[in-house]
C-alpha cells in the first residue's frame, strides 16, 4: 500500500486489529509508529515489547522485532534485550496495570538503572483485557467492575514516580493530542535512558462506559477541554483538576549500559 | 504469509489532497468525523467513515494521526517535502 | 423436547447477556432443564464471540450444542463458522444489515440492526430484540418469560426500553411473517 | 417458579459458597477466566462488612489472604493458570505454616499467557507438584455449577480441619458455564477451634491431633510466631534434623492420616468391563458418552468421576476398578491424572487415555471411538 | 527479670539472638521495643510481620504475635492482618532488600492505598542474610559480593519514594541515634496511615567490611558525624552528602480501612 | 602439582561451565545455597564482556535471560526453592515461546522458607511439573564437581538445541562441596543455527525438525513476534483449535522424540538382584552402601545413577532393571522419583524407598539398612 | 517454654543508680564502650562489657539504648518517674 | 590412607576458609582424594559452623565425616554438638579460651585465639593459625602445601599476615609438645 508508515505495520494479515472501536490505544499505536518512521530507523534495530493487557497486543501489529511477554513482565524482558543488544532501540509499550500493578516493581528498578528504554505507559484508567477492573491509576470514587461502590484506593502519580525513581525523562500526551504525542515519543526515543511517555487514553467500552463518561468522542473532548501544556502552568493551581501535558522532567544522567561498559574496562584492566 | 491487501477507497481534491480509507480496517468509531476541522467526513450507512467533502480538506490529516485503526490517510502534496 | 440455540456475533453485542436472559427464561420461569456455555476471543473481548444454550426437559450433561435448532448471528463471519453445526432442520435467524450471505435452508434475516438504531439511535439493545424475534418465530420460551428473565438480569433503570426492544423484536419478526 | 432456583454461572456459585461458607476476606487480582469470581465478592463482601481487596498481583494476593486468615477471618482467592504459577511460592507459605484458605484455580489453557479463554485441565499436576519442597496437596473438581457451590463450601472445611490450603480446580467450562440450581440459604460452617490452653501452654503446632486441632490466631493474646522457615512445635526455626523431620511427617501425615474421608468420588456400573474415568467438564462428555454408547450397543459402561483429585486414592481405586478389564481416562489434557490411575490398576489391564489439548471442550465422539 | 522491656521480649529461651556483634540491627530493634513499651501498648494487640533478611529476624524476639513472611512479602501479609483485624497495631520491620528490591511493588501499592502501618526499613546498604550482595539502596561505586568492581547501579531515595507513593509519614534516622529513632516509631505508631522509618544501620559483617568502613563503631562515629537533622536544613546544601535525619515528610490523608468502611456503609445501604 | 587441578565447589563449577559453555548473560538474584554462582558471574563475565545483572527479584532474573536469549545471548540464572518457585511462570513462557536457556536450582530444605543452608531433594517434582499447563521438561541432576561443569555444558548445549529452558537440578551438598577437580580448557560449544531463509519465508516455528533448527534472534532483521500466547508457525496468536494442538503437539514430541538420547544415567551390576536407584548427592551415599556392603555380605548390588530425571525414560529403566528382584530408591525427599520407578518396574517387584527429610545427607548406614 | 532466666551481673552505685550486665547476652561489640560520655564500660578480658567506674554513670543509659544485644540496662531512680 | 578432619566453631570465625585452604594442601598440592563439605546455621551467618574435609588415596563418595580424626573445635558449643563423631583414637584440638570442658581422650587445648588477638589485635587470623597448629600435630598435610595452598586461597595483600599466623600455629603446637 501506497502509506509512508506501511512499512512498519504488519498490515498484510495482522489488521483491522482486536482493539475496541474508539479505543484509544489505537491512537497511541498510531503515534508511535509516525514517530519510528519519522525518526528514519532501521525497523530491523527495534524492538517492541509489551506484557499483557489490550495496551499490550500493540507490538503484534507494527513490523520489527516484538515480543509479547508476561503480564508485567514487559521491562524485565526488555532489559534483557537491550542489554544483550544495546545498539537496539527497545520501546516498551503497556497499560497502567501490566506496567503499575504487577509490573510496578520493575517500573522503578528499570529507572533507578537507567536502562535506556523508551516506556510508553497507555493509561485507559482500568484493565482493559480482562474486562474493566480498577486499576493503580483508576481515580478515587471512579468505578470499576471489582469497585462496584467506587474505588476507595488513591491513584499513582505516574510521573512524579518515575521521576523520583530515577527516569531521565517524563513526559504526558493524550491520545486527543496525537501529534504532540508523536513528538514526545521522538523525543523519548532519542535519549539515552529510561525515558516514559504516559498516554492518557480512554477505554470507551469498559472505563468510559461504567462510570458513564460517554463515547471515545466525548472522553476525547474531555481530553480537549481539560489539559494544559506543561509550559502554561505558571502556578500550581493552574494545573488543578487538569491533565498536564508535556516534557514533565527532564535531566541527564549516565545510562546503564554505558556505566557497565566501565565495569568490563575495570575488569578487563584486572 | 501476506494474505489480505487492503484495498483503499481514495478520493482526490483539486488541491492535489488526497484521502485514502480501508473500510476494512475502520471501526466507524467517528473520532476522524468529529475532530476534523473542515466537516470532509461522515459516519455512512455501512456505519464507516466516508469522504463527504473532500475539497474542503485542509490536508492536516489530524484525521490520519488520530485514526485508532489505520483507516484513513491522507496525502497532501505540499507538506509532504516538510516531513521526513 | 430438547433444544439447542446458538446466539452469535461479535464481542460487544450483548449477546452473552441475551443467552443469560434465554436461559433463564427457560430454566427459571419454565421450569425446564437448560445449560448455557459461551465461547469468545483473546482475553474478555474482540473477534468472534458465540454463546450456546440448551434446553431440554432432562438432565444435561455434555453443555454445548452439537445439533443445533437455532443458530442467531449478527455477524458474517459467525455465519461462516458456525453454521456447520446446524440440524437439517434448523432455522438460522439473521441480521439482515450485517449478514449478506447464509448458505442454509431456513434463513430469516431480520432487520434488527437497522431498526434498532432507528428505534434506539443506537444498537445497544440489539440483542434483546433479537430474543424477542426468536422466541416469536421459535417460540421456544415464551415472551413472557423473557420479560420475567429479562427484569432480573439488566440494570433496574433499563428495564424499560428493554421491554420495548423486546417487543421490537416481536414485531419485526411478526412482519416477517 | 422453583423455590429459590436461579440461573447460576459456576463462577457465581463458588463466590456465593464462599460467602455461604463464612470467607469474609477475598484478596485477588483479576484473570480470565476467573474474574468473575472477585467481581461478585466485590459486590457482596462489604453487603457483609467483609473485605474485598484487589492486590497489586496474585502474590500479594495470595499472602493478604494468608495474613488474613492468620488474623481468623476465613479467606480465599481465585485465580487461573499464569496467576497459580505466580503464587506457588505463597501456596507453600500456607501449607508450612498450617494456614487454612482456599485457591480456586479456574483453568485455561497453558503452559504460558496459553489460552486465556479456553478451556484445559492442564494444572492437575501443578495444583499438586507446584511448589518447591515436600509438601502435602488437595485439590479438588467440580464438575457443575451446584458442585462448584458444595466443593468450594467444603474447601473451606477441609482448610480449617487440616489447616492447610486448598485448591479449588475448576475450569473455564465450569467456571462459566449457566445452569439452574436451587442453593440452600445456608450451609454448615465449620469454625476454627479456639484454644482452651494458657497463652504460656499453647503449642501452636502441637500434634495430638492432626486435625480439628485448636488454632490461635493473631490478635487472641496468644502472642504465637509464624514463620515459613523450618519450626518447633512453638513456631520457632530449628535446624535440629529430629524436630525437622517431626514437622515433615506432621506435614504428609495430613494426607497420609485422613486419605479416606478427602476422597470424594461419584461412579456407577463399576462391573462393567470397560470403565470410564474422568473429572471436572470432561467427566460431563464423558457421561454422555457412557449413555450413547449404552444405548447404541447395549452394553453397560462404567463410569468414575474424581471429585478428589489430590491425594490420590490409590487403595480406593484399585478396590474400585478391581472388576476393570479397561479403562478409559478422559482429560482435556496431555495425561495427567492417567500417570496415577494407571499405578491404581493391575499392570495387565488397558489403560487409554482420551486427551484433548485444543481449547476445545472434548466431545462425546472422541470418548466413544475410544470405547 | 527485672526490666522494664522485659515483658515484650522472647527473653526466656531466644536470646541471645543470631545477629553478628555490632549489627545496628540489635540496636534498631531495641528502639522499636522501648518505643512499644513507652507507648504502653497492649502487647496482645501489635503484630510485628516481618520477611526474610537479618533484619527480618527481628519479629522472632518480640513477645507479641509475630509474623515471619516470605522474602519481600511483609506488606502484603501485614495488609491481609491488618484488614482483618483493624484494631490490632501492625508494625513491619525488614530489610532493603526486602522492602525494595522483591518487595518493592508491595511498598508502593501498600503506600498509595495509605494502610494504616509502620514500616520499618532498616537499611544496612546490603543484603545481609545471603552474605554482602548489593541492595537497591547500595551508592553507586560501593562493593558488595555480586558488585565486585563497585555497584555501577543507582541508589534508591527510600524517603522520596515512600512520599510520592503516597506515605502520610516519612522519616529518617540511624542506629547511632537511637533515642531519635524510639521517638519517630513512638510517632510512626500513632500516625494513621501508611508510615515508614528508613533506620540508617550498620552490615559490619559485610558491607563494612566490603567497603573498609571499619568496625560497627567505626560505623556509627560516621553516622554520628555525617548526620544532620532535617531542622538544621536551612538550604538544600546544608545536606550534601549528609545524612539527613527526622521527620522528612507528614502530611493527612485518609487510611485505607476507614476509607473501606464507607464502602461497607455504602454496600449495607444498597 | 596436578596439571591444571583445582579444588573447586559445585557451584563453582556450575559457573565456570556456563562461561565456557558460552553463557554471556546471567540475570539473577541471591539465594542460598546458590549465591555464589551469581558471585562468580558477577566477577567473570565483565572480563569476557559478558553482562552480569542482579536483577530486583526472582520474577525479573527469568524474564531478563528469556530476552537476552531470545535476542541471541546464551543465558543463565540460579537460584534455589523459593526463588524456583517464583521463576515457574516464567519458566512456562520459556517453554512456549521456545526461548534456549538454563536455569540452575541448588536444592534446599522445603517447603517455603524452610532450610535455607541444608541439603533436600525435594524439588524433582516440581521441577517437572512446576508451571502450570501442559509442557515438557528437561532436568538433569549432578553428583560432584565435576558433573557440575559437564551437565551444565550439557544444559546449555540441550536448551539450545530444543530451544527450550533446562533446569540443572543441584543440591546443597553438591553445590557447596569442594573436590579437586582438572577442568578442561575448552568445551565445544554448541551454537544456535541461523536462519538461512529470508524474513519473508522464515517462520519462527517452523517444525522441519523439532531440534537444532535455525533460530532468529532479534536483531538479526527477521522480525519476528514472540508471544506467550499459544501461536501458530509465524508465531501470532491463534484461536484455531487445529494450530492450537500442532503447537501442543510440537512441544510434546521434544520429549517424545528426543527421549533416548536425553537420558543420561550411569549403572553397574544391574544384574545383581537388589538394585539401588539413586541421583545427586543422594547416588554418592548409596554407592557407599553398595561397596560396604559388598565388601561385608560378599554378594553384589546393583546400582543405578539417574543423571536425566526428566525426561523419564520408563522403557528403557524397564530395560534397565528387567534382571532385578528388589529396587531400593534413595532420595531426600518424601519419596519423589521412586513414584516413576514404580511403574517402570514390573507389578511384583518390590520398590523400597529410602528416604530422608531432615536436612541432612542421607548416610550409607541408612542405605544399608534397606539392603 | 521458658528455659534460660538469663542472669544478669548487677552493680549499683552511691547514686542509686544502677547497671546490669547480661554476660551471656553481650557479643562484645564494644558500642556501649565507645560511646559512653563518662568511660564507665570497658571490654573485659571475656570479651564482655564490663562496668568498671559505676560511680561515673549519669545515668542517661546510652548504653541500654544503643546495644544490639539487650544486654546492658541501667536503673536511674531519678528518671524512672518521667520516662513512662 | 584415610583421614577426616572436622573443624567447627561460630560462623565468622572463618573455618570454612581454614578448610578450603587444608583441602586444596591435601588434594592440590598432594596429590590426594579430597573432599571438604560444610554445615552451617540459618541462612548465610550465626550460630555453630562446621566443614569436614576428607582426605583419601581412594574416590571418596560419601561426603560427609562420620568417624572423625582430628576435630578442632573454637566455640563451646561445637564441642558439645561434634565430639559424638570422633574416632577413639581421634584427637580433638580446640581453642582453651572458648572451649572450658572436652569430654575426649585425646585433647590439645591451645591458647589459639589468645595468641592470634596477642600478636594481631584481633581473632582475624586465629583460622590460620589454627591451620599452623592442626599440621604441626597431625602432620596431615606439610605446612608447605598449606603455605602454597593460602597464597591462592586469601586476598594477595594478606597473604603475608597469614603465613605469619601459619607460623604462629606451628610455634603453639611445639610449645604445647
Ligand atoms: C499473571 C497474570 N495475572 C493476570 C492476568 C490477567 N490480565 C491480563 S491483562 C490484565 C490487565 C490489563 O490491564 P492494563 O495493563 O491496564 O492494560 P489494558 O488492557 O487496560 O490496556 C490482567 C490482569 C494475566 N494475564 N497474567
Ligand atoms: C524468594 C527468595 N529469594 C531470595 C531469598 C534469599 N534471601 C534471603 S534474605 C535476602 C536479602 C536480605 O537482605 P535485606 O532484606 O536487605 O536484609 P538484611 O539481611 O540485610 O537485613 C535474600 C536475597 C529468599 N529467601 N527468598
Ligand atoms: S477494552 Fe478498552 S482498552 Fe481494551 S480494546 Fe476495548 S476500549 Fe481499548
Ligand atoms: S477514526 Fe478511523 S476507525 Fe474511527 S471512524 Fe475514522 S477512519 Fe474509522
Ligand atoms: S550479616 Fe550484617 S546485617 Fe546480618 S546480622 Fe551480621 S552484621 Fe547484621
Ligand atoms: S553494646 Fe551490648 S553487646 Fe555490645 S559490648 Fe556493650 S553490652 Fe555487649
Amino acid at each position: 500500500m501506497n502509506i509512508e508508515i506501511a512499512e512498519y505495520l504488519r498490515l498484510d494479515d495482522r489488521f483491522p486489529h482486536i482493539l475496541c472501536p474508539g479505543c484509544g490505544i489505537g491512537s497511541a499505536m498510531n503515534a508511535m509508529v509516525r514517530a519510528i518512521s519519522e525518526s528514519s530507523m532501521n525497523k530491523n534495530e527495534i524492538c517492541v515489547v509489551s506484557g499483557i493487557g489490550c495496551s499490550s497486543r500493540v507490538p503484534g501489529y507494527i513490523d520489527c522485532d516484538t515480543f509479547h511477554t508476561l503480564h508485567g513482565r514487559a521491562i524485565p524482558s526488555a532489559t534483557g534485550i537491550k542489554l544483550a543488544r544495546p545498539e537496539m532501540e527497545v520501546i516498551v509499550i503497556a497499560g497502567d496495570g501490566d506496567l503499575l500493578a504487577i509490573g510496578g516493581n520493575h517500573f522503578i528498578h528499570a529507572a533507578r538503572r537507567n536502562l535506556d528504554l523508551t516506556v510508553i505507559l497507555i493509561n485507559n484508567f482500568n484493565y482493559g483485557m480482562t474486562g474493566g477492573q480498577f486499576s493503580p491509576t483508576t481515580p478515587q470514587g471512579k468505578r470499576g467492575t471489582t469497585a462496584p461502590y467506587g474505588s476507595v484506593e488513591r491513584d499513582f502519580n505516574v510521573c512524579e514516580m518515575a521521576k523520583v525513581a530515577g527516569a531521565v525523562f517524563v513526559a504526558r500526551s493524550t491520545t486527543y493530542h496525537t501529534p504532540h504525542l508523536k513528538g514526545l515519543i521522538k523525543q523519548a526515543m532519542k535519549k539515552k535512558g529510561f525515558a516514559v511517555i504516559e498516554v492518557v487514553s480512554q477505554c470507551p467500552t469498559l472505563y468510559g462506559r461504567l462510570n458513564r463518561m460517554g463515547d471515545a468522542i466525548k472522553m476525547l473532548e474531555y481530553y480537549r477541554d481539560n489539559s494544559i501544556t506543561v509550559t502554561q502552568v505558571k502556578e500550581p493551581k493552574d494545573a488543578e483538576g487538569k491533565i498536564v501535558i508535556g516534557v514533565l522532567w527532564e535531566t541527564e544522567a549516565p545510562e546503564y549500559s554505558e556505566v557497565y561498559k566501565k565495569v568490563i574496562d575495570i575488569a578487563q584492566k584486572k | 504469509m501476506k494474505k489480505s491487501n487492503p484495498n483503499p477507497v481514495v478520493q482526490t481534491a483539486k488541491t492535489g489532497i488526497e484521502i485514502s480509507i480501508i473500510k476494512e480496517f475502520c471501526k466507524g468509531c467517528g473520532i476522524c468525523v468529529e475532530f476534523c476541522p473542515k466537516d470532509v467526513l461522515a459516519l455512512g450507512s455501512d456505519l464507516k467513515t466516508n469522504c463527504i467533502n473532500i475539497e474542503a480538506c485542509n490536508g492536516d490529516a489530524l484525521c490520519e494521526l488520530r485514526c485508532p485503526d489505520f483507516a484513513i490517510f491522507v496525502k497532501n502534496p505540499k507538506k509532504k517535502a516538510i516531513k521526513k | 423436547m430438547r433444544k439447542e440455540i446458538r446466539l452469535a456475533g461479535t464481542g460487544g453485542q450483548g449477546l452473552l447477556k441475551a443467552g443469560e436472559i434465554l436461559a433463564e427464561a427457560a430454566g427459571v420461569y419454565e421450569n425446564k432443564k437448560v445449560i448455557q456455555t459461551q465461547s469468545y476471543g483473546p482475553e474478555a473481548r474482540g473477534g468472534a464471540s458465540k454463546t450456546d444454550i440448551i434446553i431440554s426437559d432432562e438432565e444435561i450433561l455434555y453443555p454445548k450444542a452439537r445439533q443445533v435448532d437455532v443458530i442467531c448471528c449478527l455477524s458474517q463471519k459467525s455465519v461462516d463458522a458456525f453454521l456447520k453445526d446446524l440440524k437439517d432442520t434448523g432455522i438460522v435467524i439473521v441480521d439482515s444489515f450485517y449478514v449478506k450471505r447464509c448458505n442454509a435452508k431456513n434463513v430469516f434475516p431480520l432487520p434488527l440492526s437497522t431498526e434498532t438504531r432507528q428505534k434506539f439511535g443506537r444498537e445497544l439493545f440489539m440483542n434483546i430484540v433479537l430474543l424477542g424475534a426468536l422466541a416469536e418465530i421459535t417460540k421456544i420460551v415464551t415472551v413472557d418469560s423473557l420479560r420475567n428473565a429479562l427484569a432480573n438480569r439488566v440494570p433496574p433503570a433499563t428495564i424499560e426500553t428493554n421491554l420495548k426492544a423486546l417487543d421490537l423484536g416481536v414485531f419485526i419478526a411478526q412482519i416477517k411473517d | 417458579m422453583n423455590q429459590r432456583s436461579e440461573l447460576l454461572s459456576g463462577n457465581e456459585a463458588t463466590a456465593l459458597a464462599a460467602i455461604k461458607g463464612g470467607v469474609r476476606f477475598f484478596g485477588g487480582y483479576p484473570i480470565t477466566p476467573s474474574t468473575e469470581i472477585a467481581e461478585i465478592m466485590a459486590l457482596e463482601l462489604p453487603k457483609l462488612g467483609g473485605v474485598f481487596i484487589q492486590m497489586e498481583d496474585e502474590i500479594a494476593s495470595i499472602c493478604a489472604i494468608i495474613g488474613a486468615s492468620a488474623a481468623g477471618m476465613k479467606s480465599m482467592t481465585a485465580t487461573s493458570g499464569p496467576g497459580f504459577s505466580l503464587m506457588q511460592e505463597g501456596i507453600g507459605y500456607a501449607i508450612m505454616t498450617e494456614v487454612p484458605t482456599v485457591i480456586v484455580n479456574v483453568q485455561r489453557g497453558g503452559p504460558a499467557t496459553g489460552l486465556p479463554t479456553k478451556v484445559a485441565q492442564g494444572d492437575v499436576m501443578a495444583a499438586r507438584w507446584g511448589t518447591h519442597g515436600d509438601h502435602p496437596a488437595v485439590v479438588l473438581s467440580p464438575w457443575s455449577v451446584l458442585e462448584s457451590f458444595t466443593l468450594t463450601v467444603k474447601a473451606i472445611e477441609i482448610s480449617e480441619r487440616l489447616r492447610m490450603p486448598i485448591i479449588l480446580l475448576s475450569d473455564e467450562i465450569v467456571g462459566h458455564m449457566r445452569e439452574v440450581v436451587s442453593l440452600p440459604d445456608s450451609v454448615s460452617v465449620y469454625e476454627r477451634k479456639k484454644p482452651t490452653k494458657s497463652p504460656d501452654e499453647y503449642l501452636h503446632y502441637a500434634d495430638d491431633t492432626n486435625y480439628d486441632s485448636p488454632i490461635a490466631s493473631f490478635g487472641e493474646g496468644y502472642r504465637i510466631h509464624i514463620s515459613g522457615l523450618t519450626h518447633r512445635k512453638d513456631g520457632f526455626p530449628t535446624n535440629d534434623p529430629k524436630t525437622i523431620a517431626w514437622k515433615m511427617d506432621r506435614l504428609r501425615n495430613k494426607i497420609d492420616q485422613n486419605r479416606d474421608w478427602l476422597h470424594y468420588s461419584e461412579q456407577f456400573d463399576l462391573d462393567a468391563e470397560t470403565i470410564i474415568i474422568s473429572y471436572g467438564s470432561s467427566a460431563r462428555t464423558s457421561l454422555e458418552a457412557k449413555y450413547e454408547y449404552e444405548k447404541k450397543s447395549g452394553k453397560k459402561i462404567g463410569f468414575l468421576r474424581l471429585i478428589t483429585l489430590w491425594p490420590f486414592h490409590y487403595k480406593k481405586l484399585t478396590e474400585l476398578l478391581k472388576n476393570a478389564k479397561r479403562v478409559v481416562v478422559v482429560e482435556m489434557n496431555q495425561g495427567q491424572m492417567i500417570r496415577e490411575i494407571s499405578r491404581a490398576v493391575p499392570r495387565g489391564i488397558d489403560v487409554t487415555g482420551v486427551n484433548r489439548v485444543d481449547g476445545e471442550l472434548i466431545t462425546p465422539e472422541e470418548v466413544l471411538a475410544a470405547l
